[in-house]
């Protein structure tokens, strides 16, 4: 030990609840990389820049798409994950700009990724 | 006024975080774990110069080695001024400890089957040197720190200065230390004092050594009575970077570089180190991969032929690596080809690196029996900074690694030892009386009005070591140096400080350090100057020195501090007990080798060669 | 005592002054856009639950301008992040055959080569559909 | 020999309150270091100048320093690639002591509190342990880490949060862990579980950018969020075993 310096950390230092986040952004940010831009450009831009022909991807068909069952993996993997992804950076984020950290933010930040991953499943719940 | 800012209280206190301090600290703790060791330091343990070896360090390891012939090796090598009975325990010990460290975690170098790795080193006949890469020292530095972080009987002072020793009648009772961070004087009391500072290499002008390798306890000890024990010999490393005086470590010959003067001659054949071997296929003691103290002098007598390169940071020759191929050179010596990058902008898998010697490793130091006490009750010395009788004339490579280690825990050991034992507190009006004596030369400092600085005094001692107490010394050379020396004693006591602030006063060391170097120095010259024929490291040109004189000096020079100038010089029995004197002899000299039919072995290169 | 530390602040605009931290910050921002792309897709669910009328709706809602601009921000942020996603991902999980660690550029190949099946898929899935019926 | 300029924070604790700058102008040539630079500076203009030093070739782990606001080692950064000149700082996010140096007590409690020591139960009797070339392989990077401070002033985690662990000492439990000889992982854990262990990183991942030993400290950290987390599942289904919150 140094003498008259900085004393140590906390010898026994809580665990930290990271891991459920972190777990959480890393499996979104897997999504986000690697079906986003496949989404972004063919979905979101694809159908209004007419890059995907609007016949073949009549309303019924893509309704009966999204709303099989395997669909629920695609919310999963589209918003929900990608949710949690963004959240647990806004988090950090607020914290390296020092505009707010501590339980709050926390709080306010995955809190809202919950409930907007809960109106996602709703949503496809209820219209199923 | 100065005075005493805080006093504490310890039972071993080790000066020095190096390979040896940190050694015989974690050793004090484990004999008595009751006992509170301190570590006291003026720079952090890791920063300590161990860190910079880089080649390995030494053990009997293979079922074809023998401790006869690590026995003969380092005896011959010392050129028979080892004390053998000290070097027989050295050799016995020296695999425990480095097993010892392995089980402390240092990441040795493997083979395939998962056993340690040994190389090959100059001056040793067996490849028997363990190595961490090409960062040996630093590895097991960083191991040793640590691991001394387990022990939570050992507390550090970081960054503490060793002002002097508390000695009264031949007992030491602590102490006076400077916290560089705040400047603060502290009183440390403590049954037993290791010191273990390191060498004094920094002396020289061309070194490789680091800042901090100054000499300081050396100075401390002699100047309150303790002998310095063969301080003339003093070790050039033949391979160091021109300018800097980085090392490029002997695990290159070691791998198979090659030597080359201006002619792409490998000269070291002409200087009884042949016969040449193919390159890329060392031999043990021959050629490249002879003694360093052989080494350098043939560079010193190609350079007076003028076979030697001129390069902008003075005459060099090529350490060429070319030929073991850039796989090979960044898995073997990655640190290498790293510095050689940085500081001489070249790339050993496409070029030669320059080189010239630089003084690398004092073999003296402060006496010692072979328990590490010094003459002075309590206090004891290890590592570089001490005299344990093992290196002599000349240390083999890779031999003071596992020095620190072997010496440091019985260091640590003695001294805890004697720190269990009952004993008597010095009185308060003593130690306040020899705190106001150690004291004065501070205070002196702090007061001067002269006009000195140190820098110059500095450069001054550095060049005037390197001409007169060099690679060759003649009686000359080393009383101008000596005369020097005490021209500069006296103008140090003009010396005034550019910084008057107590914080991070790193003048005020500086200039300390000075003063310490001044007084090794002249233990140095003197018993340079005093030993009159040529042996190792110390080679005398006078006609009728060149030669080893066992007659008259196959002894120990001890030197004694005076307050005059110069040292007084006594003589000391070398402990031949198992081995009588013999001849050095290496390359095809040796009596295994058959090429050496009709070549008189001598330690002097043909006046002609080739 | 002459000890007097200075602790240096760390101003709230630590971030604009090099480099490094102005490419971390980037990266972090990705999520922006991001989450303008999460609400366009929780719409889209919204829209196509609703009925044709409003999917109808909702089509055209995707093909202002702004609403376009944003959604190709979010792209362009979503191919970055991959970027360095990617890059990273070989730091923190190496693999190893053996006593050799994959070479990360092998890694990082492969992860695109990921990014470029899915789109194909998704394109077959989208506009192959027909062909299938 | 040509010149360049040097800017140098200055701070004097004794005297000043805040750092100020200081010119000066030196000599240099093609294998001038900062650190000769600063030596040049204290023999021939200012004694007071004050840094740190040792080795002189970036193995002490000594002289971190600012060069125009990047975090190098003064003895490996030459003053061939500044032509312009440049801007000498203490490192960033420590306490500045004088002038270039910085308080590293900090740094040294956070390398103490991981544990950075082998924790084996029994060794083999007199002879070393067997490590084959691919074990030593796994944690040998990590092994090579001078505890030059570099990586904590690029992080901007720790100058946030200085109770963060941080790069180096974070690389070091990793070491360890890592290392085929040892069994003090769950020990070391504790450490890396918290917020300011593995988690009060953000993958900056500057501080591998820095780092001048090739140690690539951000992937020691990220790999083990991986450990902690996995460490966190193993616990949550040993129930009893860790009773803090
Ligand atoms: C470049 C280089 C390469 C080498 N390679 C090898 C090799 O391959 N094999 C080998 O066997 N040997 C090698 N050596 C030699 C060997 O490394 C050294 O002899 C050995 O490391 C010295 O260790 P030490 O503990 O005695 O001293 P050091 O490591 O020098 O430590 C000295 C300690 O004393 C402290 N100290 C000094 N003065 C004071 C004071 N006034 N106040 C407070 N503290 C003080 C310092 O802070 C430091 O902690 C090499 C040496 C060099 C320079
Ligand atoms: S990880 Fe690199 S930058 Fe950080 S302290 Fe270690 S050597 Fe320095
Ligand atoms: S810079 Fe800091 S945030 Fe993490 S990756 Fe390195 S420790
Ligand atoms: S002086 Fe040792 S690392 Fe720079």
């Amino acid at each position: 030990m140094r003498i008259n310096k900085q004393p140590p950390p906390q010898t026994t230092p809580r665990r930290s609840d990271e891991p459920i986040w972190w777990s959480l952004f890393s499996a979104g940010g897997v999504c986000v990389a690697m079906l986003v831009p496949a989404i972004a450009l063919l979905v979101l831009l694809g159908i209004p820049l007419g890059l995907v022909s609007a016949e073949q991807l009549s309303y019924q068909r893509l309704h009966a798409l999204v709303f099989h069952p395997l669909g629920l993996g695609v919310v999963l993997a589209v918003i929900v994950l990608p949710l949690f992804h963004a959240m647990h950076r806004i988090h950090h984020g607020l914290h390296d700009l020092q505009l707010a950290h501590g339980r709050l933010a926390k709080w306010l930040c995955y809190g809202s990724a919950v409930l907007l991953s809960s109106l996602a499943l709703s949503l496809w719940l209820t219209s199923g | 006024m100065l005075s005493l800012a805080k006093t504490i209280t310890t039972d071993v206190l080790v000066v020095g975080g190096g390979g040896a301090g940190l050694r015989s600290a974690i050793a004090a703790c484990e004999t008595n774990p009751k006992l509170k060791v301190t570590l006291l330091s003026k720079v952090y343990p890791m920063r300590s110069h161990t860190v910079a070896a880089e080649g390995g360090a030494a053990a009997v390891t293979q079922a074809h080695d023998s401790l006869q012939a690590h026995f003969d090796d380092t005896v011959s090598g010392s050129d028979w001024l080892a004390d053998q009975s000290v070097v027989d325990y050295f050799v016995k010990h020296a695999f425990d400890e480095l097993v010892q460290l392995e089980h402390w975690g240092c990441p040795w170098s493997r083979q395939p089957s998962g056993d340690v790795q040994v190389r090959r080193f100059g001056g040793m006949k067996t490849e028997r040197t363990w190595f961490a890469a090409d960062k040996t020292g630093f590895h097991i530095l960083h191991t040793l720190f640590q691991t001394s972080l387990k022990y939570s009987g050992i507390q550090r002072l970081d960054e503490y200065f060793l002002l002097d020793l508390l000695v009264h009648e031949q007992r030491c009772y602590g102490v006076l230390a400077i916290d560089i961070a705040s400047g603060d004087l502290v009183q440390i009391q403590a049954a037993s004092v290791i010191l273990a500072t390191g060498g004094a290499g920094r002396l020289y002008q061309f070194n490789t050594n680091g800042g901090i390798v100054t000499g300081d306890g050396m100075a401390l000890a002699y100047r309150h009575g303790v002998a310095l024990r063969d301080m003339e010999f003093v070790q050039y490393h033949p391979t160091g970077l021109p300018g800097s005086g980085i090392l490029i470590t002997e695990a290159c010959r070691g791998e198979g570089g090659i030597l080359l003067n201006k002619d792409g001659y490998r000269y070291l054949q002409d200087y009884g180190l042949g016969p040449e071997t193919p390159p890329g296929q060392p031999q043990n003691k021959t050629m490249e991969l002879g003694p360093r103290d052989k080494l350098s002098q043939a560079f010193w007598h190609e350079q007076q032929q003028g076979r030697t390169i001129q390069h902008p940071q003075g005459e060099v020759v090529h350490l060429d690596l070319r030929h073991l191929g850039q796989r090979y050179l960044l898995e073997r010596l990655p640190f290498i080809c790293e510095l050689a990058k940085a500081y001489v902008n070249v790339d050993p898998v496409k070029s030669p690196i320059p080189i010239r010697p630089a003084v690398h490793y004092t073999m003296g130091g402060i006496l010692t029996d072979a328990n590490c006490a010094t003459s002075i009750r309590g206090l004891y010395a290890v590592g570089e900074c001490a005299s344990v009788g093992l290196h002599g004339a000349n240390r083999l490579g890779s031999n003071s690694l596992t020095e620190l280690l072997v010496f440091g825990k019985v260091a640590g050991r003695e001294a805890a030892r004697l720190a269990s034992e009952p004993s008597q507190p010095a009185a308060d009006s003593l130690l306040s009386t020899l705190t106001t004596q150690a004291l004065a030369p501070l205070q002196q400092l702090h007061n001067s009005q002269g006009s000195e600085r140190w820098q110059p005094l500095r450069q001054q001692l550095a060049a005037s070591m390197e001409q007169g107490c060099g690679i060759y010394r003649s009686e000359a050379g080393l009383k101008e140096t000596l005369t020097c020396l005490a021209q500069l004693k006296q103008r140090y006591q003009q010396l005034r400080l550019g910084d008057s602030g107590k914080a991070f006063n790193t003048d005020l060391l500086h200039a300390l350090e000075l003063g310490f170097g001044l007084d090794v120095a002249e233990a140095m010259c003197q018993a340079a100057l005093e030993r009159k024929e040529s042996r190792g490291a110390h080679q005398r040109q006078e006609p009728g020195l060149t030669n080893r004189n066992d007659q008259d000096f196959l002894r120990h020079s001890l030197a004694f501090y005076q307050t005059r100038p110069g040292a007084r010089i006594e003589w000391q029995a070398v402990d031949t007990s198992l081995s009588p004197p013999a001849e050095r002899l290496y390359g095809g000299q040796r009596p295994r080798g058959q090429s050496s039919a009709g070549q008189q072995p001598t330690d002097n290169p043909p006046k002609e060669s080739r | 005592m002459s000890r007097k530390p200075y602790q240096p602040p760390m101003p709230a605009s630590w971030w604009l002054k090099h480099p490094a931290y102005r490419f971390y910050m980037l990266r972090e921002a990705t999520v922006l856009p991001l989450l303008f792309f999460i609400g366009s897709l929780l719409y889209g669910l919204y829209a196509l639950g609703q009925g044709e009328a409003s999917w109808l709706q909702y089509q055209a809602w995707l093909q202002q301008p702004w609403v376009l601009a944003l959604n190709g921000l979010a792209l362009l942020a979503s191919l970055f992040h991959a970027w360095t996603f990617f890059v990273l991902f070989p730091q923190v999980m190496p693999l190893r055959l053996g006593s050799r660690t994959l070479p990360a550029w092998l890694m990082v190949s492969a992860q695109w080569a990921g990014v470029l099946l899915v789109i194909l898929a998704l394109w077959w899935l989208l506009g192959g559909l027909d062909a299938h019926q | 020999m040509p010149t360049t300029e040097i800017r140098l924070q200055r701070y004097r604790p004794e005297q000043d309150n805040a750092p100020h700058w200081q010119d000066f102008r030196v000599e240099y040539d093609d294998s001038t270091s900062v650190l000769d630079a600063l030596e040049q500076i204290k023999a021939e203009q200012d004694s007071s100048v004050s840094y740190r030093w040792s080795c002189r070739m970036a193995i002490c782990g000594s002289c971190g320093v600012m060069v125009d606001g990047v975090p190098k080692l003064g003895c490996k950064t030459f003053l061939r690639d500044y032509p312009k000149g440049l801007t000498l700082a203490p490192l960033s996010h420590f306490p500045i002591e004088k002038d270039l140096i910085v308080d590293m007590s900090r740094f040294l409690a956070h390398l103490s509190a991981i544990k950075p020591y082998l924790i084996a139960e029994a060794a083999p009797k007199g002879k070393p342990y067997r490590q084959t070339p691919a074990q030593l392989a796994r944690y040998k990077q990590f092994s090579n880490c001078i505890n030059c401070g570099l990586c904590y002033s690029a992080c901007p985690q720790f100058g946030l949060k200085p109770d963060f662990l941080g790069p180096a000492a974070i690389a070091l439990a990793h070491r360890y862990n890592l290392d085929s000889r040892d069994q003090g992982k769950s020990e070391r854990m504790a450490q890396l579980n918290s917020d300011n262990g593995v988690w009060g990183c953000t993958f900056v991942g500057y501080c591998s950018t820095v780092c001048p030993k090739g140690v690539d400290p951000a992937a020691a950290v990220n790999q083990g969020k991986i450990a902690s987390t996995l460490d966190g599942v193993i616990q949550w289904f040993k129930p009893g075993k860790e009773t803090s919150k």
